[in-house]
Formats: C-alpha cells, sequence, structure tokens
C-alpha cells in the first residue's frame, strides 16, 4: 500500500518536475512581458527533436544538448525579433494570438523538415529504476527534478539581485517609465525570449528519454506549463514549481485512486477550487494599483 | 485522356497523423507509379487530398468539397473512425463509392451500400490477442487503453469479445495519447488481485512510455500490444523493454521472414521497399491500408471496365481473393471489409526484432 | 444613417445575394460553416472585445449543444427544437452557476479558469462513451421542426443567415444602448464603472451566459448541420479559434467578428493548396495580420481611413 | 555665454493624423532652469515625451549638447543624461519602492549609488519609511515624490519635470521647489512644466509658454509673471 | 447627508484611516485636507464602497453604507472622481460622460439587445446631455474626440462630467484641480460653486489651498490617518497643528 502511494507520488513528481520546468518558461516570459507565449512549447519540442536527431546522426549527447539549446534559444529570438518586437505596443491578447501563430509556425516547420516520427534520446544515467521502499524512480527523473531547482533558484537570483532582472520586471509591469529609467526595453524582450527558449530546450531535452519527443510535444507540454504556471502564480518561480508538481501529483493521485479516464480533467476542478480562493494563483502577487 | 480523380481525406496532421501521414504518402507514390505505367483504363489518376486535421468536422467539409467540388470518381480515406463516419452520409446520399482507411466495426457494420474499408477491425485484434492469451492460458487480463478514437474503439471492442475467449478484464485503464507517464495506472494494475496479462490499446510514443514504465516496475506479467504498434518505431523506442511483448500485425512488418510460399509475400515485400526508397523512411502498416484501398479501387474500376460509380462499387463489392498487404479481400454484400480473423500474425518481440509466431 | 445600420444592410445585402455565386454544394457549406462561426464570434466578441473578459472555453458550450441535441434526439427521441432548446437551457445554467465565482478572476486566470472549463466538459464528453460515442464521435438525425426536416445546403443556408442576422442585430443594438456601454466601461475601467451604478458582476454574468448560450445553440444547429460529430467541438483547440476569430477580425467590433469568422473558415480551405505547409503558412498569416493590423482586421483597417491616433 | 544644453528646431509631432507640436523651437542653455507653462492639452507632456524619446517626432530636431539626438532610441537618451519625471507618475507599481529608486539608476555604473539613494531618503523620508513596500500602495502624492526621487538617481545633466507638484501637499510642494532650486545650484539644467505658473515663473530663468502646440511667448520667468497675457490665461488673475 | 463614525482601515500593518469621525450636513461643500498619505483617498475608497472598513460606520442619508459596493452606493445617489484617472480608454469623450448616467437609463441587458422603444430616444437625450455637461466642464472641444486623444488635464475634467451625468446627491473629488493652472483651478472652483449651488452635497480632497478655502463650508483635516482639525475654513488656516503638519508658513 505504502510502495503503492510512493510509486503515484513518485510518477507525480516526475511528470511535475517536467511541467514545472514548463512552467518556468512561461513565468519568465510573463515576468518581462505580461505575455502568455503560446509558442512556449515548441521551444521545447525544439529542444528535444533537434538532440535526438543529432544524437541520432551520430553527435556527442552533451555537444548535441548544447547544439540544441542554441537552436531552440536562436528560434526564441527570432520569434521576439520578427513577431513580438514589430508588434510593439499593441494588446496583450494581440501579441498572444502572434504566439499562437508563432507556435504554428514553429510546429509546421518541425513537421515539415524532422518529420511526424517519435524519437528517444538516451538516459543521461542510465536505466536502471532506483528502489525506494519497493516504488521505483528513473535516474532520468532526478536529473529533471535537479535541473528544475536549479533554474528555478538561478532565475529567483536573476530577478531579486540583479539590476538587469529588476529590469525585466520593471519592463513588463509599466513600458514607459522602464524606457524613461534608461531599459533597453527591446533588448530585455529579446533577452526574456531567448532565455525561456533555452530553459524550454533544457527542459525538452531533458523529459525526452523518458517521454520520447516529437514534431508535436510541445502542444501538451505547452498547456500544462501555463496551467502550472497559473496555479502557482504568473511571475512566480518558486510558483511554477509548486504548479508544476502540485499538478504532477494531483493527476497521478487521480489515476492511482479515482479514475484514470478523468485524471487530466482533475487538475482543472482543483485549479478552479483553488482560483476561487486565490485568484492570483498559490504565489502570484496582488496587484496593487489604486485608484 | 481525362484524368480518373481519387479524393482523399486523410489526418495528415494532428493527433492521428501517425496514420494519416503514411497514408497520403503511400497514395501519393502509387498514383505516381500507377500513371508511370499507364494509369488506369487508360486514363491517367489524379489524387485530389485534403488534410483534415484529425478532425471529424473538417473530414465532412472536405468530404464534401470532393464530391461537389472536385467531383472525384471514387474516395479514399477517413484515417480515423470518426472521420469516416462524418463522411459516410455524405458518400450514400451522393452516391460515390468509399473505401474508409479507418478500424471501427460500425463503419462496415451493418454495410452500408457504398462505404467500404480496408484495415482490420479493432474487434478482430481484439480477438487475436484473446485467442493467443486463451492458448497460453491466460484468463485474467488488466486493459490499459490509449483515450484516442483508436484506443477507444479498441477497448469497446475488447471488451464486447473477452467474454467469446473466456477472458474476464480485471482493470480497466486508460491514458492520454500525449501521456508522459503512465506508471500510474501501471501500478495500479499491478496491484489487481489474479491479474495474469496486460492488453494495451494504443498508437504512437505513448505505448512506447508504457514499455519501458513496465519495466522500470519490474512488472513480470506477459504484456500484448495492438497493432498500433506495429512498426519498428516501436522497437527502437521502447528498447530493451519490449522484449516478450506480443501484438497482432499484419504482414508487413516481417515481410523478409514470411516464408517465401505465403501469398502476401511478396506485396508486403515490394510495397516496404518502395515506399522506403521513396519518402526514405519507415514503412507503416497504415500506408499499407491506402495501399490496399488504392489497389482495390483500381481493381474495380478495372473490372467495372469504366469509372461509373455505381458499376466500380458493384466490382468493388466482388471483389475476390484480392491480396494486398492487409491479407486477400473477399468483398461480399454484407462483408465491406472482407478480411478474415487470419489475416492478422501474431507477432513477438525477441532480440530486437519480430518474430513469427506460430 | 447610422454607421452599424449602413454595415447591418449591407451584410443583409451580402447574405442575400451571396447565393448567386454558390455555385455548388461544397461553396454552400463553407458559407454557412462561415455564418455558423460568425454567429459565434459576434457572441463571443460582446464577451471579449467588449466587456474585456476573455474565454478559452467557449467550445466547451459549444459541445453542450451539439452533444444535447445529438444525446437527446437520438438516444431518448426528443423533437430537435425541443432538444436545442434543452441544451441551451443546460448551458444557460452552467454557465450562470459558474460565472460568478469564474468572472472574479482577471487576465490570464481568468483564461485558465475557462480554458479548464472548456477542458473539464470536453473530457466528459470524450470519456462518457457510452452517451457521446467518445472519441470516435456519434451521428445526429437531421433538425426537424414541426414535421419539417431541414435538408439540403439551401435550406441550412436560409436557417443560419437568419440567425446570423438576428444575432447581428441583437448585438449591434446592444452595444449602441446603455447596457452596451456599461459592458464596454467594465473593459475599460471596472471601478469607473461600479462607482456610476454599474453593478459589474451582474453585467459580466449575464453576458458570460449570453455568449455561452449563443454558442450552444450554434452548437445544436452545427450537430444537425453535419449530422455527425466528435469530441473535438467541444475541445480546447476549437475554443482558441474561436477566440482567433473574435481577436483577428477585431476586438469590440459585431463586423469585425464576423470577417474574423469568414477568414478563418476560408483559410484552411485556400491552404489545402500548399501541400504541407498548411500550418506553417497558416502560423505566418496569423502573425502578419497580427503584426500589421493589431487592432484585428476591421477596426485597425478603420482607423487608417479615419486617421485616428494609436 | 553658456552652452546650449537642449536646442529644439522647429520640432513636430504627431498621434496619429493629430498634430499635436506645430514647430516648437526652444533652448535651454547650461545650468537653467527652463520653465513651461500652457493650458491643458497644450502640448507640454508631448513635447517632453519627444524629447525622451518615447514619442517620435515628426519633423524638426532635437539637440543635446551639440548632437543631434531626434532619433536616438529612448535609453540612449537616458544614457547621455536625460532624465524625466512623466506625468501621471508611472511608478513601477508591483515592485518595492527601493527598487523604484534602483531602477532609476539602471544606467549608472559607479559606487555611489547607495549615497544617492540615502539621499533620496533623507529628502523625502516618507519613503525610506515605505522601502519594502510596492510602489502601488502609495497615496498619489507619495508616488509623485518617488517618481522625482527616481528620476534624481539617475544623476540626469538635464531633468525633464511634467508637473512635479501635482498632488503634492502645500508643505511639499515648497520642498519640491527648494530641491529644484538646489538641483539647479548643483548645475543641473531643468526643464520644468508645471501647472502652478506662478511657482514656477518665479524661479525660471527663462519661461515659455505654450498654446496648442506652438510657442507663443518667451522670456525670463519673473518678467513673465508681469505680462498681462500670462496673467490672465495662467495666473487666474 | 454623511455621517462616518470611527471609521478604521489597516492595510497589512498601514494604518491608513484611524478612528476617524465626522458629518457631512446636506448642500454644503466639505473639504478633506492633509498631508500626503493621510489617509483622503482612502476615506474616499471606504466612503463609496471600493474598500470595506477595519471598523467603522458609515451612514449615508441615515441608512448605513460602510462596506456596501460601489453600484448600490451609486444607486443611492453617490458619485465620485479618483485621484488616479479611471477612464475608459477604449470609448469615445462622450461615451464616457454617459456612462456616468447608467443608472438613469434603461439598463437591462434584454432591452438593449431588442432596442426595446423609448430606449434610444433616452439614449439620444442622454448624449445631449453628456455633450452639454462636457462642454459645462470645459472639455467641449473633445465631443468628437477618443478618450485616448484627451490631455491628463482634460481627462480629469471627463472624470468630474461624468461624476455629474448620474445626478448625485453626494459628489466627491479627489484632487480636482490637480493637473490644473490658476486660471483653469479658477474655473473649476466656479463650477463646483455652481453644483453645489445646485443643491449636491460636495466633498473634496484638494491640496490647492486657496480653492480649498474659498469653496470650503467645513473642513476636516487628517494627519497619519487620524482627525487632526475639524472647522470653517478661518478656524483651520488658523490651526497651529494645522500649520505645522500641512499648509506651512506660506498659506
Ligand atoms: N494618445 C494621444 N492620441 C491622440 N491625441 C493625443 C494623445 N495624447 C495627447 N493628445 C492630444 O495632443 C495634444 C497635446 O496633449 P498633451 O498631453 O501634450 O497636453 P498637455 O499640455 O500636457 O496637457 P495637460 O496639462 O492636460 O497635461 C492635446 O490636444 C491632446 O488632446
Ligand atoms: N492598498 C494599500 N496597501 C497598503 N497601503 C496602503 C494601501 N492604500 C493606502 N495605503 C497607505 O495608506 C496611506 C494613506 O493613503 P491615501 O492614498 O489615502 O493618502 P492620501 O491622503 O490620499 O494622500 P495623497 O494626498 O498623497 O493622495 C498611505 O500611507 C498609503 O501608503
Ligand atoms: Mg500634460
Ligand atoms: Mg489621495
Amino acid at each position: 500500500m505504502l510502495s503503492e502511494l510512493l510509486q503515484f507520488l513518485f510518477s507525480g513528481l516526475t511528470v511535475g518536475a517536467m511541467y514545472a520546468l514548463a512552467a518556468v518558461g512561461f513565468s519568465l516570459i510573463y515576468s518581462a512581458s505580461g505575455v502568455i507565449n503560446f509558442a512556449q512549447g515548441e521551444f521545447i519540442m525544439l529542444g528535444g527533436m533537434s538532440a535526438a536527431l543529432l544524437v541520432q546522426a551520430g553527435v556527442p549527447l552533451p555537444l548535441a544538448i548544447a547544439l540544441a539549446v542554441l537552436v531552440a534559444a536562436a528560434a526564441g529570438l527570432i520569434v521576439e525579433k520578427l513577431a513580438i518586437e514589430p508588434a510593439g505596443n499593441s494588446e496583450v491578447v494581440t501579441l498572444v494570438i502572434i504566439t499562437i501563430g508563432a507556435s504554428l509556425t514553429l510546429r509546421g516547420l518541425a513537421e515539415v523538415f524532422l518529420g511526424k516520427g517519435n524519437h528517444a534520446l538516451p538516459a543521461f544515467s542510465g536505466e536502471d529504476p532506483l528502489v525506494i521502499f519497493g516504488a521505483t524512480l528513473m535516474p532520468q527523473s532526478l536529473w529533471v527534478m535537479g535541473v528544475t531547482l536549479v533554474v528555478v533558484l538561478a532565475l529567483g537570483l536573476f530577478f531579486g539581485r540583479t539590476t538587469l532582472g529588476k529590469g525585466v520586471l520593471a519592463t513588463s509591469c509599466n513600458k514607459l517609465a522602464a524606457q524613461l529609467v534608461g531599459i533597453n526595453t527591446r533588448f530585455i524582450l529579446l533577452l526574456a525570449f531567448g532565455l525561456s527558449a533555452a530553459l524550454g530546450a533544457v527542459g525538452g531535452i531533458l523529459v525526452a528519454p523518458m517521454t520520447y519527443t516529437s514534431y508535436d510535444v510541445g502542444i501538451m507540454m505547452g498547456l500544462k506549463g501555463f496551467v502550472a504556471a497559473a496555479l502557482g502564480g504568473l511571475g512566480s518561480g518558486f510558483g511554477a514549481i509548486v504548479g508544476g508538481l502540485l499538478l504532477g501529483i494531483v493527476e497521478a493521485m487521480t489515476a492511482g485512486y479515482i479514475s484514470s479516464a478523468y485524471k487530466d480533467a482533475m487538475p482543472f476542478v482543483l485549479i478552479l477550487l483553488i482560483l476561487f480562493f486565490l485568484p492570483q494563483g498559490l504565489f502570484g502577487k496582488k496587484a496593487t494599483d489604486r485608484v | 485522356a481525362d484524368p480518373i480523380r481519387i479524393g482523399a481525406v486523410l489526418s495528415v496532421t494532428g493527433p492521428a497523423a501517425y496514420l494519416g501521414d503514411p497514408e497520403l504518402k503511400t497514395l501519393q507514390m502509387y498514383v505516381e507509379t500507377l500513371n508511370k505505367s499507364g494509369g488506369v483504363l487508360g486514363r491517367p489518376l489524379e489524387l485530389v487530398h485534403y488534410d483534415d486535421g484529425s478532425e471529424a468536422g473538417k473530414a465532412n467539409g472536405f468530404a464534401k468539397r470532393l464530391i461537389e467540388n472536385d467531383k472525384v470518381d471514387f474516395i479514399i480515406g477517413g484515417t480515423t473512425s470518426g472521420a469516416t463516419m462524418a463522411i459516410a452520409p455524405l458518400v450514400e446520399r451522393a452516391q460515390v463509392p468509399f473505401i474508409s482507411l479507418a478500424g471501427a466495426v460500425v463503419i462496415v457494420e451493418p454495410a452500408k451500400k457504398w462505404v467500404f474499408k480496408t484495415p482490420h477491425t479493432d474487434r478482430m485484434a481484439a480477438e487475436r490477442v484473446f485467442d493467443d492469451m486463451k492458448k497460453a492460458g491466460l484468463t485474467k487480463v488488466a486493459l490499459l487503453s490509449e483515450n484516442s478514437g483508436f484506443g477507444q474503439s479498441g477497448r469497446k471492442e475488447a471488451q464486447a469479445v473477452a467474454a467469446k475467449y473466456g477472458i474476464t478484464l480485471v482493470a480497466d485503464e486508460t491514458y492520454g495519447p500525449k501521456d508522459t507517464d503512465m506508471t500510474a495506472q501501471l501500478t495500479k494494475i499491478k496491484g489487481v488481485p489474479g491479474v495474469q496479462a496486460v492488453f494495451v490499446f494504443g498508437l504512437g510514443q505513448g505505448p512506447a512510455v508504457v514499455t519501458k514504465n513496465f519495466a522500470q516496475l519490474g512488472i513480470k506479467l506477459p504484456l500484448y500490444q495492438s497493432h498500433g504498434v506495429a512498426s519498428d518505431e516501436y522497437i527502437r523506442l521502447a528498447g530493451a523493454a519490449a522484449e516478450g511483448v506480443r501484438l497482432p500485425s499484419p504482414a508487413l512488418p516481417v515481410a523478409a521472414k514470411l516464408p517465401a510460399t505465403d501469398p502476401q509475400k511478396k506485396v508486403v515485400s515490394d510495397y516496404a521497399k518502395l515506399f522506403a526508397e521513396r519518402w526514405k523512411a519507415e514503412p507503416s502498416t497504415f500506408g499499407g491500408y491506402a495501399y490496399d484501398g488504392l489497389m482495390l479501387a483500381t481493381d474495380a474500376m478495372r473490372r467495372a471496365g469504366s469509372t461509373d460509380k455505381g458499376k466500380v462499387r458493384d466490382a468493388l463489392e466482388a471483389t475476390t481473393n484480392f491480396v494486398a498487404t492487409s491479407g486477400a479481400f473477399n468483398m461480399s454484400a454484407s462483408d465491406h471489409m472482407g478480411l478474415s480473423l487470419s489475416a492478422f500474425r501474431m507477432l513477438e518481440i525477441r532480440n530486437g526484432d519480430w518474430t513469427l509466431l506460430n | 444613417m447610422k454607421p452599424t445600420t449602413r454595415g447591418f444592410l449591407f451584410l443583409a445585402f451580402v447574405l442575400a445575394v451571396l447565393p448567386l455565386a454558390l455555385t455548388n454544394g461544397y461553396y454552400y457549406d463553407l458559407a454557412i460553416r462561415m455564418a455558423i462561426n460568425a454567429t459565434i464570434a459576434v457572441g463571443l466578441n460582446l464577451l471579449i472585445g467588449y466587456t474585456g473578459q476573455i474565454s478559452l472555453g467557449h467550445a466547451g458550450f459549444f459541445g453542450i449543444g451539439a452533444y444535447a441535441s445529438a444525446i437527446l434526439t437520438s438516444r431518448y427521441g426528443l423533437p430537435s427544437g425541443l432538444a436545442l432548446i434543452i441544451g441551451a437551457v443546460a448551458t444557460a445554467g452552467l454557465a450562470f452557476a459558474v460565472a460568478r465565482p469564474i468572472l472574479k478572476l482577471k487576465g490570464h486566470y481568468l483564461a485558465m479558469a475557462t480554458l479548464g472549463l472548456g477542458i473539464i466538459l470536453s473530457m466528459v464528453v470524450v470519456n462518457e462513451t457510452d452517451l457521446t460515442g467518445g472519441p470516435d464521435g456519434m451521428p445526429v438525425d437531421a433538425f426537424s421542426l414541426f414535421g419539417m426536416q431541414i435538408v439540403g445546403e439551401q435550406a441550412w443556408y436560409v436557417v443560419v443567415v437568419l440567425i446570423l442576422l438576428l444575432v447581428t442585430r441583437a448585438a449591434l443594438n446592444l452595444i449602441d444602448a446603455p447596457a452596451g456601454r456599461a459592458l464596454q466601461a467594465i473593459h475599460g475601467a471596472e471601478i469607473a464603472a461600479r462607482v456610476a451604478g454599474v453593478d459589474t458582476t451582474s453585467f459580466k454574468v449575464r453576458v458570460f451566459v449570453l455568449s455561452a448560450v449563443v454558442a450552444s445553440v450554434m452548437g445544436s444547429v452545427t450537430a444537425h448541420y453535419v449530422g455527425f460529430l466528435t469530441p473535438g467541438v467541444a475541445g480546447f483547440f476549437h475554443s482558441i479559434e474561436l477566440v482567433t476569430m473574435v481577436v483577428l477580425g477585431g476586438m469590440a467590433s459585431v463586423f469585425g467578428s464576423i470577417l474574423g469568422a469568414v477568414v478563418l473558415t476560408l483559410l484552411p480551405q485556400l491552404l489545402s493548396a500548399f501541400e504541407g505547409w498548411e500550418t506553417v503558412v497558416f502560423g505566418l498569416i496569423l502573425m502578419l495580420t497580427m503584426i500589421f493590423l493589431p487592432r484585428g482586421i476591421l477596426p485597425t483597417l478603420r482607423l487608417k481611413f479615419a486617421g485616428r491616433a494609436a | 555665454m553658456r552652452e546650449t544644453v537642449l536646442e529644439i528646431r522647429c520640432l513636430t509631432s504627431h498621434y496619429g493624423r493629430i498634430q499635436a507640436l506645430h514647430g516648437i523651437d526652444l533652448d535651454v542653455k547650461q545650468g537653467q532652469l527652463v520653465a513651461l507653462v500652457g493650458a491643458n492639452g497644450a502640448g507640454k507632456t508631448t513635447l517632453l515625451r519627444t524629447i525622451s524619446g518615447v514619442q517620435p517626432a515628426s519633423s524638426g530636431a532635437v539637440r543635446f549638447r551639440g548632437e543631434d539626438i531626434t532619433r536616438l532610441v529612448p535609453e540612449k537618451r537616458v544614457r547621455a543624461g536625460i532624465c524625466q519625471v512623466p506625468e501621471g507618475r508611472q511608478v513601477f507599481s508591483p515592485m518595492s519602492i527601493e527598487d523604484n529608486l534602483r531602477l532609476g539608476a539602471y544606467v549608472r555604473r559607479d559606487r555611489e549609488i547607495e549615497q544617492d539613494l540615502e539621499r533620496m531618503y533623507g529628502i523625502f523620508p516618507i519613503l525610506k519609511e515605505k522601502r519594502a513596500l510596492p510602489a502601488g500602495t502609495l497615496s498619489g502624492g507619495q508616488q509623485q515624490m518617488l517618481a522625482m526621487a527616481r528620476a534624481l538617481m539617475g544623476r540626469p545633466k538635464l531633468l525633464l519635470l511634467d508637473e512635479p507638484s501635482m498632488g503634492l501637499a502645500p508643505l511639499l510642494v515648497e520642498e519640491i521647489f527648494r530641491v529644484i532650486r538646489r538641483l539647479k545650484a548643483e548645475g543641473i539644467t531643468i526643464f520644468l512644466v508645471e501647472q502652478n505658473a506662478h511657482a514656477a515663473l518665479a524661479i525660471a530663468d527663462i519661461g515659455y509658454v505654450i498654446e496648442t502646440g506652438h510657442t507663443i511667448l518667451s522670456g525670463p520667468g519673473p518678467e513673465l509673471l508681469h505680462d498681462e497675457q500670462v496673467k490672465k490665461a495662467y495666473l487666474g488673475m | 447627508m454623511l455621517e462616518v463614525r470611527n471609521l478604521s482601515k489597516t492595510f497589512g500593518g498601514v494604518k491608513a484611516v484611524q478612528d476617524v469621525s465626522f458629518t457631512v450636513r446636506a448642500g454644503t461643500i466639505h473639504a478633506v485636507i492633509g498631508p500626503n498619505g493621510a489617509g483622503k483617498t482612502t476615506l474616499f475608497n471606504l466612503i463609496t464602497g471600493i474598500y470595506t472598513p477595519t471598523s467603522g460606520e458609515i451612514l449615508f442619508d441615515d441608512a448605513s453604507a460602510g462596506g456596501e459596493s460601489p453600484d448600490r452606493l451609486a444607486r443611492r445617489g453617490m458619485s465620485r472622481t479618483f485621484q488616479n484617472l479611471q477612464v475608459c480608454m477604449n470609448m469615445s469623450a462622450i461615451e464616457n460622460v454617459m456612462v456616468g448616467a447608467h443608472l438613469r437609463l434603461g439598463t437591462s441587458l434584454l432591452a438593449g439587445l431588442f432596442r426595446l422603444p423609448g430606449l434610444a430616444k433616452a439614449d439620444a437625450e442622454c448624449r445631449d446631455e453628456a455633450a452639454r455637461l462636457m462642454e459645462f466642464v470645459g472639455v467641449g472641444r473633445y465631443r468628437d474626440a477618443h478618450a485616448s486623444q484627451m490631455s491628463y488635464g482634460a481627462l480629469k475634467r471627463l472624470e468630474i462630467a461624468r461624476a455629474l451625468a448620474a445626478k448625485p446627491k453626494l459628489l466627491l473629488l479627489d484632487e480636482p484641480a490637480a493637473g490644473l493652472n490658476h486660471t483653469e483651478t479658477a474655473e473649476i472652483e466656479a463650477l463646483i460653486r455652481k453644483v453645489a449651488d445646485s443643491g449636491v452635497t460636495v466633498v473634496l480632497v484638494e491640496h490647492d489651498m486657496k480653492l480649498v478655502m474659498n469653496l470650503s463650508d467645513h473642513i476636516l483635516v487628517l494627519d497619519y490617518g487620524r482627525k487632526l482639525a475639524e472647522g470653517s475654513a478661518a478656524e483651520i488656516r488658523e490651526n497651529p497643528d494645522v500649520i505645522a503638519a500641512y499648509l506651512g508658513a506660506s498659506a
């Protein structure tokens, strides 16, 4: 019984860590622009796909990883430069639709050039599961969790301690004022997209050994990432982690104890309940504007 | 001469792209091939195809376009059962012969005048698996199906025929087509008292994840998959974990291993070779269904001696012992699929390769 | 004559003469689908464009209508008109029940909650196989009212065009009325609206229910028209598609919504020529439109001609 | 003759098709305090926005210390030393007051930021008291102080003030004008838009009067105070 | 008309308003002054229902008003302007003003959908009236403009027009003269006088002492959320505490 519970928990943590990593990317772009980037999932896909294809082509794993992250980051920069920047001061919904367009374009390009097959990436530390109190955990899960933690801590430092990080936050909350204190808001957006695309790619690469990757994995990862980010509170790195893990665990517990058919619906029931009581998500900041 | 227009509505993108993509490639390739060898009835073939993005509503719209606007002579497609059922009423009304590439039994039961299909039904896949289980003395089976048209149709049929083989389904779990971890479901299955085997019904990467998770959890039960994973990709993705997995499959994956006496040997070998050369990709059994569809259609046209829709339909219904990738087709007024259970081969994965059982 | 009246008459005229250009069933089919989408988009625009409350779950309401019609007529033998009304009432009830807590949320959290609602609804459709046929879908009988069946594209065209005109007229009336102004004020400055006496919660709830009911009715209509339903109609992507119609055509523009629906319905048909590149081209068109016409097609063009400031 | 810091020639600017500035000519010399007065909608804010580069100029030229900056991006102008206290305060609401102030020094790399921070807290003690709170929770006047302090954190060479006394209590208005005089004494060039025309013109070296996008009058500040037209239109006399 | 008893509001640790009591008699002009951050705007937000009081009572027309929603209070005859502009930038200037008249028009959604008779006529009248009001507050030239095209000062006045469009019994103005020059302030002063003369009770927050002293029948001084003093203009002007905390020597 305990081992079962523990196994569900591991399953939830594994999946949850993936969601968390996806959510961090959302949070980052949201922090810089107030936009939910629907193309975030495609960066995840690009990372995983590039790495898998490079490895298949004989490139050593570490190099393949580095190149894949670069590919995704470049895609992020291009999307920002060609689609977000020209849209300039448009309303948020407009930008959101643009990111949907970008997402379709990237997915379509991957479909055309990388094909529709599924691809695997070798696990970083072997395929032998760790057995803990009768439950098993893949070493790759630890990679995912560890990297997620490191990324969130690093981002916490970036936003909390560095001037550039503050500049990113300032840009999202008041672009005009940001310009007036000398922040290069175009560069900030570029940075945010590049960085979150790179982060997305890291996520995509880390999970590829467990989940496989194909041109259309971005849809699901993107959606779950958005959900996790909103659950935890947009713009909060810690919230992204908690949101992601919570999402993963609720899914696993629902599948384990209630009904696997409704495991994807249950998190949303939970989210609706949470949002009714905490309209800013778990760790989101309250709006502070006064009248 | 006027080209013969073959219409196709396929799910080339979206969740069912795994099926629709090789189907389209196959049709394109064989239309080229046929045209090179002089076409059919001395007329070239022209393929008019649309991608329904795996949405039945769109399939319906595109079918209307094929019928009303493109005025096609024949329609192939409906990658999914949903799309097929959305198209069926249109072809019935417009009286256009139609071959579906989807698996559900309802497509041909009861037989509709203008609707035919090439793949084995999901029911046959379930029956084939249960038959194998019965022989091995496995009676308490856990079902794990994908939350997609393919998986749910399979689940329904498996539930329907289990009793016939003396099998009790002791667990009924599902997973999403893009799920990344199925250990929760498998843990639950593992804990079901007396469970003797696990039957997975799904497509693409999901069953591979299940297989890996199966190994991760150290479950020692026999694992059965459906024909949805009958492709080399599955073995590649699941790796060592796939060892010992059994599944029903058309002959295609074991083309090279078929005995020379096998009537299908030539057909499937040729198809596999041509596909691999033309597209630099692994042939897929789903592409095979499209091949069968196109070949049945053109064969019927030849026999009818015209593209008159009614005559082609009648000829199609009269198809006898037409050997294609899925098996030998014997259509009749009541059977618009024409395959028997024996068309499915039981395969097992041994040493990272397919082995033909019995 | 008011510009909106002129616009409406123009629309009515176009819809009246359009059949001349519809030379076969396929073109009729397209026009019907456009009209259906346009009607939903006009309703949704009242919520999104005018009131400023995003919904990523409207396909769920569409799905309720569609499946209510499908299930009640084919499994329980109810008359299709009654089934449509039951679907609409059920949608209204559900929308009303969830609206209050959901519409307290703002921005992306509202998007999240509506998305969740839509996904829960579509999961029900996928999983309740016995009722809905599951992912493989279910057939729907023809629509009949007082023993008369609507058959054939021409008849359907008349029906959906009448509905579209009715909904458009009502929406135009509304935005020109005090209630419509209140909706826009909620979008512009919610606190100011409340201080001016606008019961913002009640207005949001009512317009949410209204747009949901429009979606539901069009769901029923679509179900009978197409004759076959799969869970995709209630799914997330359909919701996104509907929102895209509104934003692409132009937020807070009734005619914009219609245009958006027309463009988004037509586009996949036109793009089928781009074999394999459909997704790419579609994405690019979406992006370019929003970059160069950031307020949506119609309002931006109107601004360009009227020369109003950014 | 002192160096001309800001030189504006025939500057026009549009919002869409609406022209807000119709050829403004204006000079600000090193160390001067120049005041700009005008009715609502005259174009004062637009002029300041154009100088800072957040509103595009349609034609004409803006030169800063002899260099043409008409097409320069805003952040480069800040780097060059042009800081603005914008209309409507524009604080970074969700961020803490201290973060707001530090962001004021965003372009600076020197080590005296901490020192300046303390200086600002010295001038506006309430900001120190609330340093860790989100700026959005401040009262209107407190936000105005924050906006002023934030601009000063940039160590401007040219300070653009858009109604800095708006919403401030009388005592603080005095304080603000004291600060402005002190900044001027420190040699900072100041361009002041102020509705409190009396106070502004009284301390200004030069005053400009702007009406519907045209400069209609200019001269030494105190002199303008006695101009009949100015008296009637802006001083309520 | 308005009675506030022991009203307090705290935000976390910040005591924005503490134990404030005062009465506003019908038909008078009542000013609330005090240093920045004294709690004036918070007081307005409490009275108009935007905040719920932490403790204390508010009586409006002898009936409890504390914690009631803004729209209900509006129904009971309250209207206000904001220190931080709350203008609907998605609408035209005149429509903004017409929103103010919301309660006096048919607000039913159904009536709007079907354009019930009478509605259009009332609406047209409302438009004319709104135009008059815009003229009255001095933004007549923006009659056909979009709100987003107006300057800051013009928007401030537009808010006053919107508040007046409600035909309130009690009008609360938060810094109506901010951003106006002396001449414009004098205009606003005359305008407020006219409004008050028409029988509307006015409560205003303002830092322009000339306007406050000229207009007010009664002045309430807040400091650190507490009542510092209360009285007529003359009394307040002489009050040493008020001079020290707020007015300074020059006033
Ligand atoms: N975003 C905008 N779009 C269109 N017109 C605008 C916009 N902003 C300002 N205007 C117009 O430009 C002119 C100048 O406005 P500006 O804000 O510069 O005036 P101002 O002198 O600062 O007035 P105030 O004292 O009210 O702040 C005004 O006529 C105004 O209506
Ligand atoms: N939502 C809030 N959260 C935290 N503190 C708040 C909040 N609202 C107001 N305060 C604090 O309460 C105090 C009173 O603010 P208020 O806005 O009422 O002042 P005010 O008298 O209107 O000042 P001003 O003249 O500058 O407008 C201020 O110190 C402010 O920081
Ligand atoms: Mg201004
Ligand atoms: Mg205040």
